[in-house]
């Protein structure tokens, strides 16, 4: 690996997209990657008629590709209905950022699990969630196993 | 764009003078030093000077330094060498939670093997405390392993002390002094050690050599077989090269040491203070006073070691962090966590270590530039900064 | 005066071209491999260059090839590191009489520690037997070491039809190719072998720098415990100089290999015939046909190695004996002794090996000093001539 990050990401470092905080979100959450001790959390708001995501906001207390893939996921979530920006992968995140070192590769399905958890934490708050799973300890234990192990061997 | 160093416990330059012997020696002096003809005899005679100038950095017998291809390779030899002679001795190993991973990993090879190892403790700011090395020693206690400095937070343990108590109960005591060497004054007849690592490339020297003393009569285990190189001690053609270059570097630093301490330490303290002055919620890991002339290591609440790191590297210069992110593991730092910082804050360490040909201008850049970083990241964080 | 020297099989003189990428390393590249910055990359950059070179020259994966700081290390990590990581399975390894020492000794201290190793006999041209070694397997045998090509006497072993053997068995193999590298072609994929050992010092590199090809997946322990340097599996800050040099040498080694080989035959060819019809009572040691393209070991009847030595030392020719008098050791040599000669007979060996400089005229020179001095020491020896 001629330098840990490509030029992409190293961009999305410098001058991050879309950070910050929203001020009562439609839709908010908050994950960190028990692999590193990484945070990051993430806003949205959503038109409540197309479900088109109108804006997306993110903060990240993590390293340089956290912060990259943080930018990465609000751009490529913005515009799309939360139908669509749930079925958003961390490989296509990852891929969007022209690739990232194996051991980072955990930091994009980080990226991913908040915009989704964001979308849940949406759909829970306007009822469209009948059925609301609770949020057991084995569900968390299986969401960060894939956090820390996306693609095996961390 | 001009690049401000500021990572020399993880390696230095090569000075220039060093490079000048090891180039001159690559070019006219092949032989092999354990050959009988001309060419043997004269890298022979090379290997004897450097074998001088590395037993004179430290103040031991030309006769007890014997010459490794790494700290790494003579922090491993002392411990298993020791472990394996001694077996039938005892099988309790002594070290601390804040040694390098030459240690460490080493010792937690040897608990795999029937060895059982205690790791000490330390105190907030690094230091171990004697009364619990006392209360560890035990009958079957083969080993203490100390290290004199430590290479994240520099803080400088009480060798002296330590050495007295471990040669009262008969025991062999191991120092790791790679970071120690160049940058403290070492004696090993003062100190009570019996077995002793460095480094060349931590004192301008060039990367993959380094020594092991060994004192006069200690029996050890070698930990590569083979020919009679090294009194029989350490196998491998002799690296010619390299050992005239650490001795070359060996001289430097001890005829320098005082001026590079004190030139250190200045630069140090203007660093530390600007820092903790101009930027909130930050703390100094390691002991205030009892720490490396050149070692400043800071923690920033609320943000991450990698971030910092990418951001100085960006504009020039170059750190290092706690956090290993992508070196190949993601564990907050051993050392951090030892000293009691929680596992977030661990992640946010910042290294910036000083070394002889920093500049004043060198420290007022960073600091400069480290405020903006820090207030940029900050306000990216997640997580409340009241 | 005009030095000959003829003793590449103990190292060889540094290529130019390898001395320049090492000296821009040097003073160019002297990041820490490991850390994340510009310096750091730059340096991990370079390494991995160099391993493809080293790679390619025996046809491997780059990720299968771990640099280490010698030939000696390589050979005591490939022994030592499948002897404790098989312990569970099986305490038996076998071997030869003629390894180098870096072999033999490593197997000597297992021995002391729980293992069996069996040292398979040689012929009286160095060869080993394919039905001693059948035999010889067991089924707690473990590993199989058996060396390329010896570096006294220059036979080839059978590696190919040693690693069929060895395979169908399901038992690891690893040969010792450091006097094979550059002088044979190797290619792993072909071999069956799981592991084998490098050194850059005998192909125009630096001393000082070697390397183990571990087939991808074959568990072994760790022999230098500590940071997570090639791939985890060997500690220590990357020596990147030297490295570079590695690389730079296997590449030109891999480039040149035909035409050395055959300017080192012709060379080796016409020594020996000069040798051997213009000197009396001479013998050739080793194999007639399966020896290293450079290789002439001889003895002389009546007169000791070391004498023969010196006086073409001071005429200004540098040759090695088997007879190790003045390195430490008075034993004649174990290859010499495993060949069958009689230890008297052992004394007197004289290896002279050809490199790459080498010319037809050198030859010529060696030859015809050579009867005058072999003339003057017998006439010297109380051993009866008839
Ligand atoms: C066959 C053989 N194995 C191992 C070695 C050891 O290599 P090094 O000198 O790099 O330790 C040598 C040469 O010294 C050798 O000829
Ligand atoms: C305290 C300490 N011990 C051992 C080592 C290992 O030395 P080397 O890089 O020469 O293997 C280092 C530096 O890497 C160190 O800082
Ligand atoms: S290392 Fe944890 S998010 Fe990147
Ligand atoms: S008489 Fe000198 S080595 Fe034997």
């Amino acid at each position: 690996m001629p330098s840990p990050y490509n030029d992409i990401v190293l961009e999305h470092f410098k001058n991050p997209r879309n950070t910050g905080r929203i001020e009562n979100p439609d839709g908010k959450a908050t994950e960190g990657s028990p692999a590193c001790g990484d945070m990051v959390s993430l806003y949205l708001m959503v038109d409540p008629e197309t479900k088109i995501i109108t804006d997306i906001k993110f903060e990240s207390y993590g390293c340089a590709s956290n912060i990259a893939t943080g930018s990465i996921i609000t751009e490529l979530a913005k515009g799309k209905t939360i139908e669509e920006a749930k079925k958003i992968t961390w490989k296509e995140a990852s891929d969007a950022l022209g690739g990232l070192p194996k051991i980072k590769a955990h930091c994009s399905v980080l990226a991913v699990e908040v915009l989704r958890s964001a979308i849940l934490n949406y759909e829970e708050k306007h009822g469209l969630i009948t059925s609301k799973e609770v949020t057991t300890e084995e569900i968390v234990r299986k969401r960060l196993k894939k956090v820390m192990n996306p693609i095996k061997g961390l | 764009m001009k690049r401000i160093y500021l990572d020399h416990a993880a390696t230095t330059p090569v000075d220039p003078a060093v490079v000048e012997v090891m180039v001159s020696s690559l070019k006219d002096n092949f032989g092999n030093p354990s050959s009988v003809y001309a060419e043997g005899r004269t890298a022979k005679k090379s290997i004897d000077a450097a074998r001088a100038q590395v037993a004179k950095a430290i103040n031991a017998d030309p006769r007890e330094i014997f010459f490794t291809a790494s700290g790494s390779e003579a922090d491993n030899w002392a411990i298993k060498g020791i472990a394996m002679k001694n077996q039938a001795k005892g099988n309790h190993i002594i070290t601390t939670k804040i040694e390098h991973h030459a240690i460490l990993h080493t010792c937690q090879y040897l608990e795999k093997h029937g060895f059982e190892v205690t790791y000490l403790p330390v105190d907030k700011d690094g230091l171990i405390s004697l009364e619990d090395l006392r209360n560890a020693i035990r009958k079957e206690t083969i080993l203490v392993s100390i290290m004199f400095a430590n290479n994240e937070i520099g803080t400088i343990e009480p060798i002296r002390e330590i050495g007295k108590i471990v040669k009262e109960k008969g025991i062999v005591f191991h120092t790791d002094a790679v970071q120690a060497l160049g940058n403290i004054p070492i004696d090993v007849k003062d100190l009570n050690v019996d077995l002793l690592s460095v480094s060349a490339h931590k004192i301008y020297g060039p990367k993959g050599i380094g020594a092991l003393y060994i004192r006069k009569g200690l029996p050890i285990d070698n930990l590569i077989h083979g020919g009679g190189q090294e009194r029989k001690k350490r196998a491998g053609t002799e690296n010619t090269p390299e050992i005239v270059a650490f001795g070359k570097a060996a001289e430097l630093a001890t005829e320098h040491l005082e001026t590079n301490i004190n030139h250190m330490k200045t630069l140090r303290d203007q660093l530390i203070k600007g820092v903790t002055e101009r930027i909130p919620k930050v703390r100094l890991n390691g002991h205030p006073q009892k720490r490396l002339p050149g070692n400043a290591n800071f923690c920033f609440e609320y943000i991450e070691g990698e971030s910092i790191l990418l951001s100085l590297d960006i504009i020039g210069i170059a750190g290092s962090s706690g956090s290993a992110c992508t070196s190949g593991s993601l564990d907050p730092s051993h050392v951090l966590l030892a000293i009691g910082l929680p596992a977030g804050m661990a992640h946010g360490s910042l290294r910036l270590t000083i070394g002889k040909s920093t500049t004043p201008e060198d420290i007022d850049y960073v600091v400069d530039n480290l405020v903006g970083i820090i207030q940029r990241l900050r306000a990216m964080s997640p997580i409340d900064a009241d």
